[in-house]
């Protein structure tokens, strides 16, 4: 009963990271329609940003995560001003793009960073029993951070009239844009949205996960996969996913082990793929 | 499409010249290139099938991110043949490519369910389910590590001629003779009614519907060609390099398809080629030999993203637009005024 | 004028389709007879278009059957109908932009040329190829088209554009061709050249279904004409009749766009 | 450092002779590369074929610049001496992407045109393509990966790392000295690397009773959140963790999680990279009494009689300086120690030629590992004796620093378990004649 209860804490803190990397991969694609490869390495820079600012500068945590959000944000608006709107009607370029962009991100993190491991001493050692399970602050402050980022994206994007924006454009671009909704305020928008999502989750896991160089490549196969079964269009869908994926991977790795798990979760994607081709909560009419 | 009076007749000529040229060229390729070209040179002209097999599906309008597992379809199955079954290397070969051909002939039924993006990455799925299954099964398919130590294509050993194919020179016309081939029967596809057919499907696939074309049927037709190539570029790669392991087929891998496609372009022939010989000479030869050392993906990626902006239609355009710009210049600001923008 | 055969070709019975909660099409039936030239109207929303996805196969039934020449089609692949005889047009400019003019109607002759995998390859479909050429040219001639063959689409007005996919659909020697909103967005001039044409192809032994908009076209050019309302039949009948019927003039006066249209 | 290496041996010529459209040009450079590689007859090239970009290029990368200090050093001392004659080394890199082909046209490309005697390799994966221009071109290659030995390949060798069979070292000095640590638990990364030392530490914790758990947990390279793996493994309350060759962006999370979640026990790991930043996340009392089998190359240790490798703490110091000691591993090490071997054999076979320095390398049966004397061993697990086996350290962490405690001999455990080792080899299908 225990190992049911540490597992099921174990997997709420795995599935906040994970929706926080995929609403930032379907929020780009939904609105840019562009796979951005480079996704992970987004998240990799965030990490580093903890690395730096953090671990060798030593300002604060909470500094260095709003700072991971932010700059990686930044990075997202130089990705969309300088090649995915000048390649907005040519998607598989923008793909292409964001490949370039990966190796670039790639070579100057060695370069800054070296090829070898990052190091982030943890911020607190503290943690807290819930119950019986055992989860640290360190994890507490990423389920938190990932509950209030997303409640707050949810609001912004129900409230504010730049949501309905990012929305619109996410259905129809064109009919957006007829509306007098701005594309490239929105896009740019979106994109800082859904990088710093990428970036803060690399920041605030930077303690928890050993950062290289190309860590990119883990974080990026796993947001496909969740994705996928949410249905790529869906915002709600990827939560939901990668709550499902996230429980599934944990318990199977806890109770089997974790390359049985890696196959469970393909299997997953795998049976949604062919019973819902659009995945569980995208649009069926795309197909 | 059809060439029609004297003026075809020149044409024909004239490109049936320039394609005598183009071979006489890749005859003479080897002979001016250092040992280790030859083997860049090798694995080059396996890359040009696969990345041409690529642009039979992509006729379709269909993106696939499974090409390269495909590709590992063919190699395992060629090598397996030969290493468990003794099958001779030549026939097993053609038979990996058949493997690779019915793979796709069965995983035709899912995926094509899906379009557009929907395939995209249900190929891409399709395709990890096939690397797990390498790495899961050791027997037959050697785990992580993969297989190793796979037969060789055999030596000929006749009284007036012996060829060791172990040599990049030889095995680079053995490749260039299988590619050549296959290149062909890939052309004549796309020349035939069958290619007009993919091009209809990807252009307008509810009117190929309705006047009667099986879209479901054709988009596996080209699936499974696609495929078949793309086995047979595998067995070539697997009796040469004499290894196949996931890695070597991961999406990493077809990333790097991809890249050469588009670079390339897709809407000639030959632009995808250009695209993998471009980037495979500016990759493995020059910044190697700028001795780049790690900065070197760096570089490559700066590369495609500025083709990309830059070439947005690809390699292949950049040949008619110099020959454009040449004409305006030639002809003078007269000329000009006359040609269309 | 011809009189249109006692046969029906095409007959749809009990037909209803929905989406989710919505019935758009309700229990709906009609029957088209040989040689006829029968027209399916109705005001906005009123199911036409779902109709002809149903028919044409683009929908299955979500009950009721469609029959063609007796047999139930219901559900079948829009590429099988096309194959025993049953083709659909577009509305507007739908073709192979990227085609020569020639081109989109080969593929139109898709059915008609056949030949092996192994003879394409080896260049031994010459034949049929040859045939298919000249079938498509000569569906071409008989749209006033041969001139244009070598031409991009892409060049071609929109008039032209709208015969040419119409010659597509012919050249598939349909028995039963449905047109999906043939004049829509065409002047009077257009629109009666178009209709002349209309009658040339049922002359050639085709029967003609319709969706319209154009009422003064459809009136002018139907032996028959089908009214949907709210996914059900409301009249059928000679366009005389229909024109005079209060049901349809009120289906129509009731919906906001119909209204100049029907008078 | 190597840019400025490179940059020497690469004459304009050669490069527009590379990118020249024109045949003459290419041909020119063809006949050219010859001449640039035997130009200088002083100076002797050894090849240096390993990934040094992408994510395995934390193996060779660090290997290559510590083989530059290895070359600055040995040659500001006036280079090696071989028969009568000093010459300068000098290394020739090629990035082989860690992929099986481009490790085939890089090893031509150092045998052919740059007319390399050694080549060190980082093995595994890249191996295969190698191995038959070994066997034509009798080229002597090196590899850090033991299991690509095999009777067929009679010019590589293993004379340095010998994972993972030196990690029964580490358990053999626990149980003589915790005898009363008894249950163990074990987890893996499923690879080329983790299945062989599972087998390994399976045999070792049978030979010295240690029972286990559970069966060995493997997890999928990809993995970033160790929490699960470590509620799994803790989950019976072993006495004894065992990491396994887990590399070190897990061993930290691994140890980080084991921390949090309660564990007190023993731990014993092939590797612990970076252990004070391990400390960092846990404690000094965490880590105390951690076993692993990689000495700090500052540890006073390692000036001791037999150990063969020269100056290791001047070494450690230089390497830091020049790269940052961030980027030391293991690696930084093992490529250095095997040119120390290579140029021991030059000297004394007084030719660099291939066949001869192997001769040499393997006469009378041992050879000068950096940890001593050791023996050419190898038969029963790889099939050839090609294995240079001998004493290994055993590190244990000791108020937060890592020292040696021991050298035990590996050829002395094997005399009494190797049939353990086999048996377990042979259950995960890693003996060298199991291997497809």
């Amino acid at each position: 009963m225990d190992l049911l209860w540490q597992t099921a804490v174990n997997a709420t803190y795995a599935a906040s990271y994970m929706a926080l990397i995929a609403v930032g991969l379907v929020m780009i694609f939904g609105v840019m329609g562009v796979i951005n490869f480079a996704h992970g390495e987004l998240y990799m820079v965030g990490a580093y940003c903890v690395v730096f600012l953090y671990a060798q500068e030593t300002f604060p945590f909470l500094l260095a995560v709003a700072a991971g959000l932010v700059f990686v944000g930044f990075v997202g608006i130089v990705m969309e001003r300088t090649m995915f709107r000048p390649l907005r009607d040519n998607p598989l370029g923008g793909l292409i793009a964001s490949i370039g962009f990966l190796l670039i991100l790639q070579t100057l993190a060695v370069f800054g960073f070296g090829r070898r491991m990052g190091h982030v001493p943890p911020s607190t050692q503290g943690k807290i029993e819930i119950f019986g399970a055992i989860l640290t602050y360190q994890r507490l402050f990423v389920i938190v951070a990932a509950i209030l980022l997303l409640a707050a994206l949810w609001a912004f994007l129900k409230r504010s009239k730049f949501g309905r924006a990012l929305r619109a454009c996410a259905q129809d671009a064109e009919a957006a844009s007829l509306q007098g909704i701005s594309m490239n305020q929105t896009a740019r928008v979106a994109m800082f949205i859904g990088a710093g999502l990428a970036g803060v989750a690399g920041a605030l896991t930077a303690p928890l996960v050993s950062p290289t160089p190309y860590i990119g490549h883990s974080i990026i196969v796993t947001a496909f996969i969740i994705i996928i079964v949410g249905g790529v269009g869906s915002l709600e869908g990827a939560v939901i996913a990668a709550v499902l994926y996230a429980f599934v991977h944990t318990f199977v790795t806890t109770f089997f082990d974790g390359v049985i798990a890696n196959i469970v979760g393909l299997a997953l994607m795998l049976a949604v793929l062919i019973v819902r081709p659009t995945g569980l909560f995208g649009a069926r009419e795309r197909a | 499409m059809q060439a029609a009076g004297t003026g075809g007749l020149v044409r024909r000529t004239a490109w049936r010249l320039r394609l005598v040229f183009l071979f006489a060229m890749l005859a003479a390729l080897p002979y001016l290139l250092s040992y280790s070209q030859q083997e860049i040179a090798v694995l080059l002209v396996i890359n040009v099938l696969l990345v041409c097999s690529y642009r039979l599906l992509t006729l379709t309008g269909e993106w696939s991110l499974g090409h390269v597992v495909i590709m590992g379809v063919g190699a395992y199955a060629s090598a397996l043949l030969a290493k468990q079954f003794g099958v001779p290397v030549p026939l097993s070969m053609l038979l990996g490519g058949c493997m690779a051909a019915a793979t796709a002939a069965l995983l035709s039924f899912p995926l094509f369910r899906m379009k557009g993006f929907y395939f995209l990455i249900g190929s891409f799925a399709a395709g990890e389910i096939i690397r797990l299954i390498w790495k899961r099964f050791t027997d037959p398919f050697g785990g992580p590590k993969g297989l190793k130590r796979i037969d060789p294509f055999p030596d000929i050993e006749a009284s007036f001629l012996s060829v060791d194919f172990y040599e990049p020179v030889n095995y680079y016309f053995l490749a260039l003779a299988v590619v050549s081939v296959s290149l062909f029967v890939l052309y004549r596809i796309e020349r035939s009614r069958i290619g007009l057919t993919f091009h209809a499907i990807h252009w307008q696939d509810r009117l190929a519907e309705s006047v009667g074309v099986d879209t479901f049927r054709y988009r596996t037709l080209a699936f499974v060609i696609a495929s078949f190539f793309a086995g047979i570029a595998g067995g070539l790669y697997a009796h040469y390099v004499g290894a196949v392991n996931p890695t070597r087929f991961s999406v990493d891998q077809m990333v790097y398809v991809l890249v050469w496609a588009i670079v390339g372009g897709t809407a000639t022939f030959h632009g995808p080629i250009l695209g993998v010989v471009v980037l495979t000479v500016i990759n493995e030869i020059v910044l190697r030999a700028l001795g780049l050392d790690t900065a070197r993906p760096l570089i490559y990626g700066a590369i495609l993203i500025l083709s990309v902006l830059y070439l947005p239609n690809g390699l292949e355009s950049l040949g008619p637009r110099l020959q454009a710009r040449w004409r305006r210049w030639r002809g003078g600001p007269a000329a000009a005024g006359r040609e269309p923008a | 004028m011809n009189v249109p055969g006692e046969r029906p070709i095409l007959e749809a019975r009990g037909l209803t389709r929905r989406f989710g909660g919505l019935v758009a099409v309700n229990n709906f039936s009609f029957s088209v007879h040989e040689d006829a030239i029968h027209g399916l109207i109705g005001p906005n929303g009123a199911g036409k278009t779902t109709t002809f996805n149903v028919i044409s196969g683009f929908y299955a039934p979500t009950a009721g059957r469609v029959l063609f020449r007796g047999l139930d089609i219901s559900g079948r692949k829009t590429s099988a109908l096309a194959a025993m005889g049953l083709v659909r047009t577009f509305q507007g400019s739908t073709l192979f932009q990227e085609f020569s003019v020639l081109d989109n109607v080969r593929v139109g002759r898709h059915l008609g040329a056949r030949a092996g995998f192994l003879s394409r390859l080896i260049g031994t479909d010459r034949i049929s190829e040859r045939e298919a050429d000249a079938k498509a040219r000569e569906t071409l001639a008989f749209f006033g088209l041969e001139e244009l063959a070598g031409e991009p689409v892409s060049n071609l007005p929109h008039g032209h554009q709208r015969m040419l996919g119409m010659a597509v659909a012919l050249a598939a020697e349909p028995k039963v061709l449905l047109l999906d909103e043939p004049f829509t967005g065409m002047n009077p001039e257009e629109t009666r050249r178009m209709m002349a044409l209309v009658r040339r192809i049922r002359d050639r032994g085709v029967t003609i279904m319709l969706v319209e908009h154009d009422m003064q076209a459809v009136m002018n050019l139907c032996d028959i004409i089908t009214v949907m309302n709210f996914g059900a039949l409301l009249v059928e009948g000679a366009p005389e009749a229909v024109r005079n019927d209060p049901a349809v003039i009120e289906a129509y006066l009731g919906s906001t766009d119909g209204a100049g249209h029907a008078s | 450092m190597l840019r400025k290496s490179l940059d020497r041996k690469i004459s304009r010529r050669k490069f527009l002779g590379t990118t020249a459209a024109s045949g003459t040009a290419l041909a020119a450079m063809g006949s050219g590369l010859s001449r640039v590689a035997f130009a200088d007859n002083h100076t002797i090239k050894i090849g240096f074929l390993a990934p040094l970009t992408g994510p395995v290029s934390a193996w060779g990368k660090p290997g290559l610049d510590g083989c530059l200090i290895w070359a600055d050093w040995v040659n500001a001392k006036g280079g090696v001496n071989i028969g009568g004659q000093s010459y300068s080394i000098e290394f020739v890199g090629y990035d082989n992407e860690y992929d099986a082909a481009k490790a085939r046209t890089g090893a031509t490309k150092l045998i052919k045109e740059d007319g390399v005697k050694f080549i060190m390799m980082l093995g595994g994966d890249t191996w295969p393509g190698v191995e038959k221009i070994a066997e034509r071109e009798g080229m002597l290659f090196s590899t850090l990966l033991p299991s690509d030995l095999s009777p067929d390949s009679t010019t590589l060798v293993a004379p340095c790392e010998v994972h993972p069979i030196y990690n029964v070292t580490g358990v053999e000095w626990l149980a003589e000295n915790k005898p009363d640590l008894k249950t163990a638990v074990m987890c893996a990364q499923d690879d080329a690397l983790g299945k062989p030392s599972v087998a390994t530490y399976l045999a070792a914790f049978e030979a010295a009773g240690i029972e286990m758990q559970d069966e060995p947990l493997f997890f999928d390279p990809t993995t970033t959140d160790f929490a699960p793996v470590m509620t799994k493994l803790l989950a019976g309350n072993p006495d004894i963790l065992c990491l396994d060759t887990c590399y070190a962006d897990y061993v930290h999370p691994l140890c980080e999680q084991a921390f949090q979640q309660g564990y007190k026990g023993q731990i014993i790991s092939c590797t612990a990279d970076f252990y004070q930043k391990i400390i960092e996340k846990t404690s000094v009392e965490f880590m105390e009494g951690f076993i692993f089998q990689f000495p700090d190359f500052d540890d006073p240790a390692l000036n001791s009689e037999g150990v063969n490798f020269v100056n290791p703490n001047e070494f450690y110091a230089e390497y830091a300086k020049r790269y940052g000691a961030s980027q030391w591993g293991a690696v930084s090490w093992e490529y250095a120690s095997i040119m120390d071997l290579w140029a021991d054999a030059a000297s004394r076979a007084g030719s660099a030629e291939p066949a001869a320095v192997l001769e040499a390398m393997k006469a009378g049966g041992t050879g000068k590992h950096a940890f001593g004397t050791a023996d050419w061993w190898g038969t029963e697990l790889f099939g050839i004796d090609n294995a240079l086996v001998g004493d290994w350290p055993v590190v244990v962490i000791e108020g937060g620093k890592a020292t040696i405690k021991d050298f035990k001999s590996i050829p002395a455990w094997w005399d009494k378990h190797k049939d353990l080792m086999i048996k377990h080899m042979t259950a995960l299908g890693q003996m060298w004649n199991q291997r497809g």
